[in-house]
């Protein structure tokens, strides 16, 4: 989880921005409690919260196109290998996490539409649906890691051939019909397996710090924290929890649909 | 003097006796490249000279004491646009000028002699095509196109020689070329330029340019038996390259006969002109470039033959010419020494044909 | 100057998430189905293959992401400071990947 | 409102700095650790890239002392390797980068443009611990051995073939990297949502434009150095084979992630520097800066061009010919704001009141440094030069020209003509005058002969030199002791000016910014009342309209006591 820190802290500001316990104590009632004392309005602080909230988004964005050019570049030159390697993956599981991951998307913006709407018992029931298929989507991929783990295709000194050059041992090679590769081509289904890794680590390192705010979240929103009229957090976690699902999406689409037919 | 300090002594006179401002031009296309520099200069000096009057004069011509009330001037588009079109047509001019000596120092021209660099932590290995291994030292004749063929077997590192202005890095699992023409005798600095660990800066060696009698017979001095095509006839015997690539009609690989520099259709439909980086390529990643009409079934001799057994296979490819020498390997798996002709100049491309034909 | 669209904040109801929800839904389960069907290649010149498939799975995965940001992330009803940052990501994302492929597209070593 | 509610006049008068500021609003070590202040904040970020540069500079004073002999007399190589890498790391991403965004931007954007803070306070304070934990970690880094990998970390040098720490280093560089990901999100939403009523973009001080352009660069190039870094820890943690060319990596894509970056960041550390440039000369001229839209927009100009030039970084370094040309040619039109620049600040002197205080000294110096720099760039990005210059003393003097020569001057500029805002004392004016002519000349006589050292082919990050460039190397280690006493020297008065300068008053140098509208140093809350903007920046005829209304006013209320004053020409005065 190579970004936590900045990514926790990240968001906590916009968070800590709708809170209304650091808020100035002012009575006025132009000035309500979750107003920082250095914005004219509420208004204010609320599109400079999003906006803030946009260009960290834009810098995830950069952070992982440096990933997707590797991914680009490595699949046109080892095809066969990251054919090979793709067949690895279960669609069945990559179909169900797609699903899990857009059913929380789904969840989190009805989130966000409760908090605006001022439902605060919907919203605590949305977050917490949200939580639990991030948790599921989680699960999943432990399970899909774990089998990569048996069947060591973690790159590094474990990593075995076995898979890519006698195929017909291998249960989801054989499934997917693939013949063996050449010595130089298995050897980068390595290369693959090194971008698998990384861009889903990568992904899901982002849905565990999700989850930790989403939990801290929940505990707020059952005080009625997000009900009151300043849905500004929970705006803005919603736009960090849909850019995972875009992530995502790419992924499955990159990882898992290399070739199948 | 000496009695007074041997440190300044040494200074004075050691030092400032070799001591330059411009370093020696001993190729080709040095003095192009330094025309190019001087240019550059000139316009840089002509700009910084501009800036540095603007602010000297206005300096002293508006001073508080001279002019204590500012008059306030907004801008001008006039203005702005002249310093940006003709900065812009100047550096256009420098651009199209560096390209165009860019392009020639990477493109070696057909006729050039080719000499193999293998680069390691730290030093240079030279691998001249007649057989001649060199350490840290180049040997080079005046008066002909000398093509360098780089390759690290580590690290990144950078083969720099100031006096020709030519310099390439040397990458890992790659082919690089640079080429050069050197035109004065003499001894000049080979520098590793690429930062490649601790001894970086003792990866330094001399380019040694001989006039072409003294180079002849320099080569004929320093010969170490084979010439790199015939030790690459070895390996590919030993390796049983011939088992496939026999040039027999039901061989299960293409005859490699004149492969070097004409053009290959792959099995993925696309073509590719061969040369020594695709040789390399095709020796270590087979399945990457299988030849149409043929199965990827070549095994791959990555982590088996080292960088300068690379070289020494694809020198052979390059000259091999007819398939009676593949088959020739078939039945000789190793070459009585001594048998080959000693001190052939090497390089000249059409006659090592004649080398390894016997 | 200040972009503020706090004036009219416009909700996007349940009514609308749900269509979306299930436009994503379908989405994947065409990109999946699209994968196990041969669609075949445009052989555009000799050394330049385009294949169909990728080039599916991928509209389909940006047609869903355009999906989300508009929808989900309530980008149709932004500010144009918004698009912009949107836009930029994109751009510099974009201008990242390509410069870098001319390098490797037109190298003459023959990985491409 | 009025404007001129927000006006002060210089009271020189008056003794003693105003009991009531930002400095001395709390007390306390954890005041200042869990400030949300942008102007305490860019003081601490001030005294640890301070801390930093120090740090460097001491390996960067080793180094020279060791290239006077050609031989590796007094470190062994692998010292020396590690001091190279150290002084670059440190140099490049822990003073550099920060030193003018974090130090000079966090203590003025808000103020000049009429707000009380940045838009998010608390990241704000969270980026200068991220920046001190990424430092502490390269802190670690060189107690327990150091990295030898030079700071540009090549693969697979470092990532297979040193066994120094490059994780730390890299993990501090990551770490690092998030405060100024942070401070340029911050700085962007700042300036798009904080502006004061009537601060229209175009409105802006110059310094704001250039501020905005680093911003984009941190907020759009920093990401990729992460994910870079990120994966080389990976690859030598795990032995993943991303960038390992016995693995099928490519070691030229970890040069394009990490050019990507790097070379925008060159810009971060130069961009600030126009801006700071463009207030000093406008204000000791005493002239709107000439052609504000064209400086203003070839900042962006810079900060967009800057991500399309990376490959230049790596033209002999086996990128396809034809890429080299796109990228070459990019490199051409980038330099085109940089010389529109200064030939904008050269017009600006043009029938101005110039006056040669030490900041407008320093400003000299850089436009002349800054020239040679770009020149020589342009030498570099030249693509049949650049083979023969790349990797020598010349790209060294080159970047050092840009980043120091230019950089460092402007810093120092900014850090003069902002000091008495900072600290509501002077500096004492002829020192700083003797520094910056001691730093012009050290600077000169350390890197000039780098240009010809280079030209001869003198490989840069050598140990062992052959001994004909001894000569140059003398020259150069010598100007190196004369620059180190134009560093000390203003670091010592500075210090000594905290205490015995003189009072400096809300605006001693008569600026029209609105940063000089309120007092020095300046309240927690920058403003009493809300600034309004009616007036176009570096108005200066606005500005004495207003000292002489002010005058006639204070002068009619001084002659009529028992009247009350009208509303709008109350003059917010220290508390």
């Amino acid at each position: 989880m190579p970004d936590s820190p900045a990514m926790t802290h990240g968001t906590q500001e916009l968070a800590n921005s709708a809170d209304p316990g650091n808020a100035a104590n002012s009575a006025h009632p132009e000035h309500p409690p979750y107003l920082l004392h250095h914005f004219e309005s509420a208004g204010q602080q609320a599109d400079a919260a999003g906006f803030a909230m946009w260009l960290f988004l834009l810098t995830e964005v950069m952070f992982f196109s440096g990933l997707f050019t590797a991914y680009l570049i490595y699949r046109n030159w080892y095809y066969r290998a990251f054919v090979a390697g793709s067949h690895q993956l279960s669609v069945v599981w990559g179909t169900t996490n797609t699903a899990v991951l857009i059913l929380s998307s789904f969840t989190m913006a009805m989130a966000v539409w409760c908090s605006k709407t001022g439902r605060r018992r919907e919203l605590t029931l949305c977050l917490t649906l949200t939580f639990l298929l991030g948790l599921g989507f989680l699960g999943i991929k432990g399970i899909e890691y774990h089998e990569k783990f048996e069947k060591h295709h973690v790159p590094g000194r474990h990593y075995s051939l076995q898979s890519f050059l006698y195929p017909d041992s291998d249960a989801a090679a054989r499934a997917a019909g693939d013949r063996p590769l050449p010595l130089d081509d298995a050897r980068h289904t390595e290369v693959y397996f090194s971008l698998y890794f990384l861009m889903t680590g990568m992904h899901a390192a982002h849905m565990v710090i999700g989850l930790c705010i989403l939990g801290f979240m929940i505990l707020r929103a059952r005080a009625g924290a997000y009900t009151a009229g300043h849905a500004t957090f929970v705006e803005n976690f919603g736009l960090y929890w849909h850019f995972i699902d875009i992530v995502w999406i790419y992924l499955f689409a990159l990882l898992y649909l290399i070739s199948r037919h | 003097m000496n009695h007074i300090s041997p440190v300044i002594y040494q200074f004075l006179v050691k030092r400032l006796t070799d001591f330059r401002l411009f370093p020696p031009e001993a190729s080709k296309i040095a003095p192009q490249m330094d025309a190019l520099f001087f240019f550059i200069l000139l316009v840089s000096l002509v700009g910084l000279t501009a800036v540095v009057l603007l602010v000297a004069s206005f300096s002293i011509l508006y001073n508080r004491q001279r002019h204590p009330v500012a008059v306030q001037v907004e801008g001008s588009t006039l203005l702005e646009a002249t310093w940006t079109i003709i900065p812009l047509g100047l550096f256009l001019m420098m651009f199209v000028w560096g390209a165009l000596i860019y392009f020639r120092v990477y493109t070696p021209p057909p006729n050039a002699m080719n000499i193999y660099v293998v680069g390691k932590q730290w030093m240079w290995k030279v691998e001249h095509s007649g057989g001649q291994h060199e350490i840290n030292a180049l040997h080079v004749p005046t008066g002909r196109a000398v093509q360098l063929t780089l390759i690290s077997e580590d690290v990144f590192h950078s083969f720099s020689i100031p006096a020709f202005r030519v310099k390439r890095e040397v990458i890992p699992g790659r082919y690089t070329t640079v080429w050069f023409e050197a035109t004065t005798p003499g001894t000049y600095h080979l520098f590793c330029s690429q930062y490649c660990g601790t001894n970086h800066s003792q990866m330094t060696g001399d380019v040694l340019v001989m006039t072409p009698e003294d180079y002849r017979k320099w080569l004929a001095g320093s010969t170490s038996g084979a010439s790199l095509a015939q030790n690459g006839e070895r390996l590919f015997a030993s390796l049983s390259c011939a088992a496939c690539h026999n040039a027999r009609p039901d061989a299960r690989g293409p005859s490699l006969a004149n492969v070097y520099g004409s053009r290959l259709t792959l099995a993925n439909g696309q073509f590719i002109t061969v040369d020594e980086a695709y040789l390399r390529q095709a020796i270590l990643n087979p399945s990457q470039h299988v030849t149409q009409g043929y199965a990827p079934i070549m095994p791959t001799y990555q982590g088996q033959i080292s960088e300068e057994g690379v070289i020494a296979l694809v020198e052979f490819i390059k000259h091999l010419d007819s398939d009676y020498r593949i088959q020739q390997t078939l039945n000789t798996t190793d070459l009585p020494p001594g048998s080959e002709e000693k001190a052939a100049p090497a390089g000249q491309a059409p006659a090592t044909q004649g080398r390894v034909k016997k | 100057m200040n972009e503020q669209n706090e004036g009219a904040p416009h909700i996007i109801g349940p009514r609308v998430y749900v269509v979306i929800l299930f436009a994503l839904l379908a989405g994947t389960a065409l990109t999946v189905a699209a994968s196990f069907v041969d669609l075949g290649a445009w052989h555009l010149t000799p050394t330049l293959t385009i294949s169909w498939n990728p080039v599916v799975a991928l509209a389909i995965a940006t047609s869903k992401a355009v999906l989300v940001v508009l929808y989900f992330m309530h980008v149709r009803y932004s500010s144009k400071l918004t698009w912009l940052a949107i836009v930029a990501g994109i751009f510099m994302f974009l201008t990242l990947i390509l410069m870098t492929l001319s390098d490797y597209v037109s190298r003459a070593w023959g990985n491409w | 409102m009025s404007a001129n509610t927000i006006i002060s006049l210089p009271d020189q008068g008056t003794a003693g700095v105003p009991k009531k500021n930002y400095l001395t609003q709390e007390n306390g070590l954890l005041s200042w650790l869990l400030t949300r202040d942008h102007k305490r904040i860019a003081i601490l970020y001030l005294l640890t890239t301070g801390f930093f540069f120090v740090i460097g500079g001491m390996a960067a004073a080793i180094i020279r002392l060791e290239l006077l002999t050609p031989t590796g007399d007094l470190v062994a190589s692998d010292t020396y390797n590690k001091l190279f890498s150290i002084h670059g790391i440190i140099m490049v991403f822990f003073f550099l980068v920060p030193i003018a965004p974090a130090v000079l931007g966090n203590f003025l954007i808000p103020m000049m443009i009429g707000a009380k803070d940045v838009a998010l306070p608390r990241i704000n304070l969270l980026s200068w611990y991220l920046f001190t934990i990424g430092g502490c970690v390269e802190l670690y880094m060189m107690i327990v051995g150091g990295v030898d990998t030079g700071w540009t970390f090549t693969t697979p040098l470092s990532t297979h073939y040193v066994n120094t720490n490059v994780i730390a280093a890299a993990m501090g560089i990551f770490i690092a990297g998030f405060s100024s990901i942070l401070t340029g999100l911050n700085f962007i939403v700042t300036i798009h949502k904080m502006r004061a009523p009537g601060m229209t973009w175009f409105r802006l001080p110059l310094f704001i434009w250039s501020y905005y352009g680093t911003s984009i660069i941190f907020v759009l190039a920093t990401p990729v150095i992460a994910i870079t870094m990120v994966l080389i820890m990976l690859e030598r943690v795990t032995g993943i084979g991303v960038f390992d060319p016995a693995k099928g990596g490519d070691p030229l894509l970890f040069q394009h992630l990490f050019w990507f970056y790097s070379h925008p960041a060159v810009y971060v550390m130069i961009l600030p520097g126009m801006g700071i440039i463009s207030e000093v000369i406008s204000n000791f001229s005493r002239k709107r800066v000439f052609g504000y839209t064209a400086v203003a927009f070839s900042s962006v100009a810079i900060a967009v061009f800057s991500f399309f030039v990376w490959a230049h970084h790596m033209f002999i370094m086996g990128i396809s010919t034809y890429s080299a040309l796109v990228f070459s040619l990019f490199s051409m039109l980038v330099a085109i704001p940089s010389a529109i620049k200064v030939f904008n600040w050269s017009a600006t002197l043009y029938k101005g009141s110039i006056t040669f205080d030490t900041p407008m000294l320093y400003a000299f110096g850089f436009i002349g440094l800054f020239t040679i720099g770009g020149c020589t760039g342009v030498m570099l990005a030249t693509l049949g030069v650049d083979i023969h210059v790349t990797e020598t003393y010349f790209i060294v003097a080159h970047f050092h020209y840009v980043m120091v020569g230019g950089m460092v001057s402007a810093f120092m500029a900014g850090l003069h003509f902002w000091w008495p805002k900072m600290t509501g004392r002077m500096y004492p004016e002829s020192l700083g005058r003797l520094a910056a002519v001691i730093l012009f000349i050290g600077f000169n006589l350390t890197f000039f002969p780098q240009f010809i050292l280079g030209y001869l082919g003198m490989p840069r990050r050598y140990h062992f030199y052959p001994p004909e460039f001894q000569v140059l190397n003398v020259f150069s280690t010598a100007g190196a002791s004369i620059l180190a006493i134009g560093y000390l020297l203003p670091v010592l008065y500075l210090i000594w000016s905290l205490k015995y300068g003189a009072i400096a008053g809300n605006n001693p140098w008569q600026a029209t910014g609105l940063e000089w509208q309120t007092q020095s140093p300046p309240l927690t809350e920058n403003f009493t009342v809300m600034p309004v903007m009616d007036h176009e920046a570096y108005d200066y005829e606005w500005l004495e309209r207003q000292t002489l209304a002010s005058q006639n006013l204070e002068n009619q209320s001084q002659a009529n006591q028992s009247q009350v004053r009208p509303k709008e020409t109350e003059v917010p005065r220290a508390g």
